[in-house]
């Protein structure tokens, strides 16, 4: 359950309208079920009483929109931001991807956000009504009574491992802020590091193989903000619409996983997104680990305009040689 | 297809101010390294992208290896530093894919370094050739 | 009508699989369901749908066309096409059985896409009835009935049988070949079933969604509606729901160079994006809202 | 379509020995957009290169392979056959055929299949080459130094005597710098001021070189030819025009005790003061810290006595904008801090003191008129310790050193040994040292002389402590030679501390994106050849901010330096290197990741309109790359995600268009 209440948010987003301070404010309203929470622009007072919504569902990562809605908006943006938000919104600020004047940020609090695949693993399809209070009711046309889960048991996979619930980006902050959390993150990748090779490839190829090449993970990615992504544009060489083959699909994950790597915030929004439940994360993951263990932890968008590991060196830093002698080198 | 005896195509970038000379003086001293090994001639290595690499893989390399100037001599100052970086968390990356290490490999090679550009070659070809054909990265269009 | 145990239904694919490719919707590590080759071992799906559509069987999302090889100057053609066997598409949704008779509408009529149709030809579909539809069902709406789902054979699940039903000669023709796994029986578990079925349709959330509203010269009136604007506001412009979409038919072809000769080929395309249907003039459909649409 | 001509070179037997040349013309005639293929004995010959010549104007061709030797042997030759053809020479590429072939090779088959691939990667490349034009741009005819002292003045003597003008920046009132402040040279041992000092009249007097003392660089901008610099003077309260340098106000100041930098404060001077005797510009400054006037607008004694009228205690700093061909860095060096080695009682005893400071003990304008007394009781002392490698080759401990040698102190170390027992023969010497590096013209004569000759005692072995006792330093000193423990009673402690860059070197470095190693010498733009240049174009380096250096050596290199300056404006124009970074506007989404990793600062961001596809327009943020600046190393293409940085002559799609073709 949320910390903070919709209706303290929809007082804020009011209050901020009514005073001029924003013309407009990015927020999250219901769509066809209670599950799936959108992204959404209010101008009204009237439409964020009836529609604006904040509760165990509101997944989206706002940072990307704000390209777009800096540009079209007239005036301020309000934007609501989780912890994990203001870190991808940083970043975006330091690749001067949007005007920070044009952006009234209020940072709020999270508690972890609910997997609905975890959901309907506990109590089945056919889901007709969700209420998030103490606990999450699901509906079923199935059962007569709720069921009631413990969010703590729902929680998606990126926020049970939540690396962060301190805001690193706001202009007003609603409730408590939090702390970095020491997060087990890295597990999954350490886990797959320890396999064989063959395991590494058997399992890997297991995944890419569904990728369909929707690029839901590339368009969603804060991180992927090209003008033209090289996958569309032609004259780089690597353009495709659809992995031909195991070689296209790595092609297209290597890449935008190495595009992205010291961008990268962790966000999970790809993973999020992927409609055929990729890992895509852990790639990404494996490259913060790798340079966070290569070059010295480094939390991209912990601050605007920090160097990320890619973009910098030292004189001293390791051999490509050596990256897989990190294990003896402990010992 | 007929079956032909197994060698490995090996693709060497190899920047211009040291490796490729260090290419050229091996050259010049008449150092034997085999014919599979192809250079390409770069600015620096840092002008290597992956997607380069890759694209070798893909199109039927065995092997790609990136000779550069040793670090602290490139003469753009810093390039081989990014190059250092880069190759290190690709290489990482791709060993997590499952793709086998010896595959990739970067190399520093000074002009007067005619010997040790040979030598590289000739251990890095024998070493891929000993992984045999490029099953992990292939795309079997590329093979008819 | 014939049935018979649902443990012994894995002696039905494997008698099925003995003279034909089978394909059947099997769950795969990230619990969702994908259609895979029956073979010893492989089990086949409770999933209500699979992500990928079995549209992919008759119009893969990359397929070869043909092939150019050049030697000095001369440019030779060579056709990729390769002849398909019959083969068996077990487990199709009767939505997905209808998205079939739309893409034939599209492949099918002149002039008739041969690649689409030759795999066609060779298919042979059983479907299966619902039994426990989603929340995010819609097809009464479209006058599908889940209960009774076309394709050459249809089967219906109930707690402890498999029933099965022969809709053309194709399906009559494969339900011979499983004669002696099954026996003849009558249909009544299957009218109770049918009309288990229907009760729970009723009481879906999108159960009274009418399309009436379109069709005809009706949608024009809506072409510049505030909500294509409000509904777009969110959309990323993946190409995630063409892609699913058991009916979205539209490709690119293109060009690959092997190095030793252009394989052109076609692949899926999604008018969600922003390169989709590109001229030399620009774009047709300049903003996310426009291809929305 | 491009029009290729294949040129397969024998080069006598050099190639065709393992190479069948007829069998790579044939092979290569077939690929695609090759229209002409030959081959000849030497195509580097002047029939070779008139073959050329003849086939293009006989084919039309827009572009030329020739498979022959390195491009390193002969690019440069075949692109200016090209050129004398009409082609544009970047419509050339080699295919090295020989130091990476058919020297290589042993077998013809191998060598001939090899040779027909290279050839076809230089064809495959060739068909994506465009014409490139190199960049031209002016050149401002002036040159910038930063730093007076002898690297700084040097340097600006030897372009004036060019004829160029130069503009010294020097943050201190006068100029001179370290070398002011020495008072014998090493090996030669004449008096530092006797050939310092005349330099730095005929700095003063030279009517090309401007010199703006007591001032910082504040802004650079531009790029090699057209720097654009603000100079920052600061207010020195004296009209510097006006002021005759006569000395009456700093006699009549009434603040005496301000601690006198220039002897490092061994002494006092007054709050105004001119620096030394021989200043240049030989004007006052007053020391807005210390001037009662300017502190509280009580006094004003100075401009009652300025008999010019120069004292104006209400001048402003103010800002001079400048544009500049060519800048020299010459911002010296500082003895390291010795607060962190408490080992030597440098803070606890007024007798323990830098080898600097000893220079202002024995130089005649010293605080002591060049007497060698002790600074605690200026008694003379009768027992000195020298340490060397105080901060310096402190590897193991860098936090508190420096890990490089700091090069000058065995040599001044020497000298400072010999003329103490020159002077003062009654005085034992000792000096500890790790190593004793005396590698230059008379250097190792010099410190034998002071073994042999002057008897100084030298010592191998580490000092490690220095314990103030009454009015003696007890020393305790291992020698390694003889294995065992000394401790000596000194009178006088002298450290060798470590040198390190000045500080202003880092921003100023900033500003000039001019790259610095992780010590804060300026980096050069290559370490062997190119020893005086900064990786910046048009940013050359002078002296100490390079690296530990004496005089001799900065001289040279301030000469060294100057003489690439007066290279570079002596041009009108400056033609660039075309292979170079070009942005896809279009494409660029203005992240800086290109910025970020550029060596030369040639890359920066421009706000540009684009007119989009639905007639509306959008200002958007850009990356540009000035052509002047860029060196076409191509780290940015990499940065880049979007693909929209590419390099020219080395493109995205050219490459791997080599790539395809060696894959086959």
């Amino acid at each position: 359950m949320q910390k903070i209440t919709c209706e303290q948010l929809i007082e804020k987003a009011v209050a901020l309208l009514n005073d001029g301070t924003v013309s407009c404010v990015l927020g999250w309203k219901k769509g066809e079920f209670d599950y799936d929470i959108t992204p959404a622009l209010f101008e009204t007072e009237e439409e964020l009483k009836n529609e604006f919504v904040w509760n165990d569902f509101c997944r989206a990562n706002f940072s990307k929109y704000l390209i777009s809605k800096t540009a079209k908006c007239e005036g301020k943006i309000l934007v609501f931001l989780k912890p994990c938000d203001t870190y991808s919104f940083n970043q975006l600020l330091t690749e001067h991807r949007f005007d920070r004047e044009k952006v009234y940020a209020v940072g709020i609090p999270c508690e972890g956000m609910a997997d609905i695949d975890k959901i309907k693993a506990i109590c089945g399809d056919g889901i007709c009504k969700i209420e998030c209070g103490e606990k999450i009711a699901v509906s079923t046309i199935y059962t007569d009574e709720p069921t009631l889960i413990d969010a703590k048991d729902v929680l998606a996979e990126r926020c049970i491992n939540c690396k962060s619930k301190k805001h690193v980006a706001y202009d007003e902050l609603i409730g408590e802020d939090g702390d970095v959390i020491d997060s087990g993150r890295f597990d999954e990748v350490a886990k797959l590091e320890a396999m064989t090779p063959d395991e590494r490839f058997a399992f890997w190829q297991n995944e890419l193989s569904r990728c369909i090449r929707c690029n839901a993970c590339r368009d969603v990615c804060p991180a992927c903000t090209c003008e033209k992504c090289v996958f569309n544009n032609p004259k780089s060489g690597v353009e495709n619409k659809s992995p031909a083959n195991s070689f296209e699909e790595q092609m297209f994950h290597i890449i935008r996983a190495f595009h992205v790597a010291g961008r990268c915030t962790d966000c999970g929004e790809c993973s999020r997104v992927c409609p055929q439940n990729i890992p895509l994360h852990l790639l990404n993951r494996k490259f913060i680990k790798d340079m966070n263990e290569f070059y010295g932890e480094y939390q991209a968008g912990a601050e605007v305009g920090s160097r990320a590991p890619l973009v910098n060196y030292t004189t001293e830093d390791l051999e490509p040689g050596e990256v897989f002698d990190r294990g003896n080198k402990d010992a | 297809m007929q079956m032909k005896e197994y060698k490995p195509l090996i693709v060497a970038f190899c920047c211009n101010w040291c490796s490729y000379a260090g290419a050229d003086l091996a050259g010049n001293n008449r150092l034997n390294y085999p014919a599979d090994v192809k250079i390409i001639r770069v600015p620096c290595s840092c002008r290597v992208n992956p997607m380069f690499i890759l694209r070798a893989f893909q199109k039927g390399a065995d092997g790609v290896i990136i000779c550069g100037c040793h670090p602290g001599d490139c003469h753009y100052t810093s390039g081989n530093y990014y190059t250092r970086r880069r190759m290190a968390a690709l290489f990482s990356m791709l060993d997590f894919l499952g793709i086998e290490r010896e595959r990739t490999r970067v190399e520093w090679v000074s002009a007067a370094e005619g010997a040790k550009f040979a030598a590289t070659m000739n251990d890095f070809a024998e070493k891929v050739a000993a992984l045999g054909e490029n099953k992990r990265l292939e795309d079997l269009r590329c093979k008819k | 009508m014939r049935k018979c145990s649902i443990n012994a239904i894995d002696s039905v694919f494997a008698k099925i699989a003995e003279s034909l490719a089978l394909y059947l919707p099997v769950d795969g590590s990230d619990g969702k369901a994908t259609y895979k080759k029956w073979e010893n071992g492989v089990k086949w799906s409770n999933a209500l749908n699979t992500v990928k559509s079995p549209k992919e069987f008759f119009f893969p999302q990359t397929e070869d066309m043909m092939e150019f090889k050049t030697s000095g100057k001369n440019i030779e053609i060579i056709d990729t096409r390769e002849e398909t066997e019959d083969f068996v598409i077990f487990g199709v949704r009767a939505c997905d059985v209808r998205s079939f008779d739309i893409l034939d509408r599209v492949f099918l009529t002149m002039p008739v896409d041969s690649y689409y149709a030759s795999k066609r030809e060779h298919s042979i579909i059983v479907s299966v009835a619902c039994t426990k539809p989603s929340e995010t069902c819609f097809c009464k709406a479209f006058g599908i009935d889940p209960a009774v789902p076309k394709g050459d054979v249809t089967v219906w699940k109930t707690e402890t049988e498999i029933f099965f039903e022969s809709n053309t000669a194709k399906g009559a023709d494969l339900l011979s070949k499983i004669a002696d796994l099954t026996e003849e029986c009558d249909n009544a578990p299957v009218e109770e079933q049918k009309e288990k079925i229907n009760k729970i349709m009723a009481k879906l959330p999108l159960a009274d969604l009418k399309t009436e509203a379109f069709g005809g010269g009706k949608t024009e009136q809506y072409f510049d509606h505030p909500a294509w604007a409000e509904l777009s506001e969110s959309c990323l412009g993946c190409g995630t729901c063409t892609f699913v979409c058991p009916t979205c038919q539209c490709y690119d072809i293109k060009d690959f160079n092997t190095g030793n000769g252009v394989i052109r080929f076609r692949c899926w395309d999604s008018c969600m994006y922003s390169e989709f249907t590109r001229m030399a003039h620009g774009n047709n459909r300049l903003s996310q809202k426009e291809r929305f649409r | 379509m491009q029009r290729i001509g294949v040129f397969v070179c024998w080069c006598g037997s050099n190639i065709a020995g393992t190479v069948d040349v007829q069998a790579v013309s044939e092979a290569l005639k077939n690929e695609p957009g090759v229209v002409y293929s030959t081959n000849y004995q030497y195509m580097c010959s002047q029939a070779g290169q008139d073959m050329i010549k003849n086939a293009v104007k006989e084919h039309n061709l827009t572009g030329i392979v020739v498979c022959s030797c390195s491009p390193r042997m002969h690019e440069a030759t075949f692109r200016k056959t090209a050129a004398a053809a009409g082609l544009n020479p970047y419509m050339v590429e080699i295919a090295n055929i020989r130091e990476q072939c058919s020297w290589v090779h042993k077998e013809m088959p191998i060598g001939t299949e090899k040779a027909i691939i290279l050839g076809k990667a230089a064809i495959a490349k060739v068909n994506l080459n465009t014409p490139l034009i190199p960049g031209e741009s002016p050149v401002t005819k002036r040159a910038l130094v930063i730093g007076g002292g002898i690297a700084g003045i040097q340097t600006a003597l030897d372009i004036a005597d060019a004829g160029f003008p130069v503009d010294i920046v020097e943050k201190q009132p006068t100029i001179g710098g370290k070398m002011a402040q020495l008072d014998k040279t090493f090996p030669t041992l004449d008096c530092a001021a006797c050939i310092l000092t005349p330099k730095m009249v005929d700095v003063a007097q030279n009517d090309k070189i401007r010199i703006f003392s007591y001032s910082e660089v504040a802004e650079v901008g531009g790029f090699v030819g057209n720097f654009d610099v603000k100079i920052k003077r600061r207010a020195r309260y004296v009209k510097e025009d006006v002021c005759t340098g006569c000395g009456a106000c700093v006699e009549k100041c009434p603040m005496k005790k301000v601690p006198n930098e220039f002897n490092l404060g061994m002494d006092n001077r007054t709050a105004i003061y001119i620096p030394f005797a021989q200043a240049v510009p030989k004007v006052a400054t007053i020391d807005p810290n210390h001037c009662n006037m300017l502190k509280n607008g009580k006094c004003g004694l100075c401009a009652k006595v300025c008999a010019a009228g120069a004292i104006d205690y209400k001048q402003q700093d103010e800002i001079i904008e400048e544009k500049y061909g060519a800048i020299v860095v010459a911002t010296g060096f500082n003895p390291i801090s010795m607060d962190k080695f408490d080992e030597y009682a440098y803070n606890q005893s007024k007798d323990v003191i830098t080898s600097l400071e000893f220079e202002r003990l024995t130089n005649a304008a010293g605080p002591t008129a060049g007497k060698l007394l002790r600074p605690s009781d200026h008694k003379h002392p009768h027992t000195i310790v020298f340490v060397q490698c105080v901060g310096s080759r402190c590897a193991a401990c860098a936090e508190k050193g420096k890990e490089y040698c700091s090069k000058i102190c065995c040599m001044y170390t020497a000298k400072h040994a010999m003329l103490t027992r020159d002077k003062y023969p009654d005085t034992e010497v000792y000096v500890f040292y790790i190593d004793v590096r005396t590698p230059g013209k008379n250097f190792d004569e010099f410190y034998r002389r002071a073994v042999e000759e002057y008897g100084v005692h030298y010592i191998k072995g580490m000092v490690g402590k220095v314990v103030p006792e009454g009015d003696k330093l007890k020393v305790q000193a291992s020698d390694l030679l003889d294995n065992k423990q000394l401790h000596i009673d000194a009178d006088l402690v002298v450290l060798a501390a470590a040198i390190e860059p000045d500080k202003s070197a880092r921003p100023l470095a900033t500003m000039l994106t001019a790259s610095m190693d992780t010590n804060d010498f300026f980096t050069e733009a290559h370490p062997k050849l190119r020893p005086v240049e900064s990786p910046t174009a048009g940013v050359f380096l002078s002296g100490t901010c390079q690296g530990p250096k004496d005089i001799p050596e900065t001289v040279s290199q301030a000469g060294a330096a100057a003489s690439k300056v007066i290279g570079l404006l002596a041009k009108d124009k400056l033609t660039g290197n075309p292979c170079v970074a070009n942005s896809d506007e279009l494409m660029c989404n203005g992240c800086s990741s290109c910025q970020r990793v550029c060596p030369y600062g040639a890359i920066s961001y421009i706000d540009k309109e684009f007119r989009m596809p639905d007639r509306t327009t959008k200002i958007r943020r850009v990356a540009s790359v000035n052509p002047a600046v860029c060196q076409g190393c191509g780290a940015c293409t990499v940065a880049c995600p979007s693909g929209a940085m590419d390099l020219k002559g080395f493109a995205n799609e050219q490459i791997m268009a080599e790539v395809d073709a060696i894959c086959k």
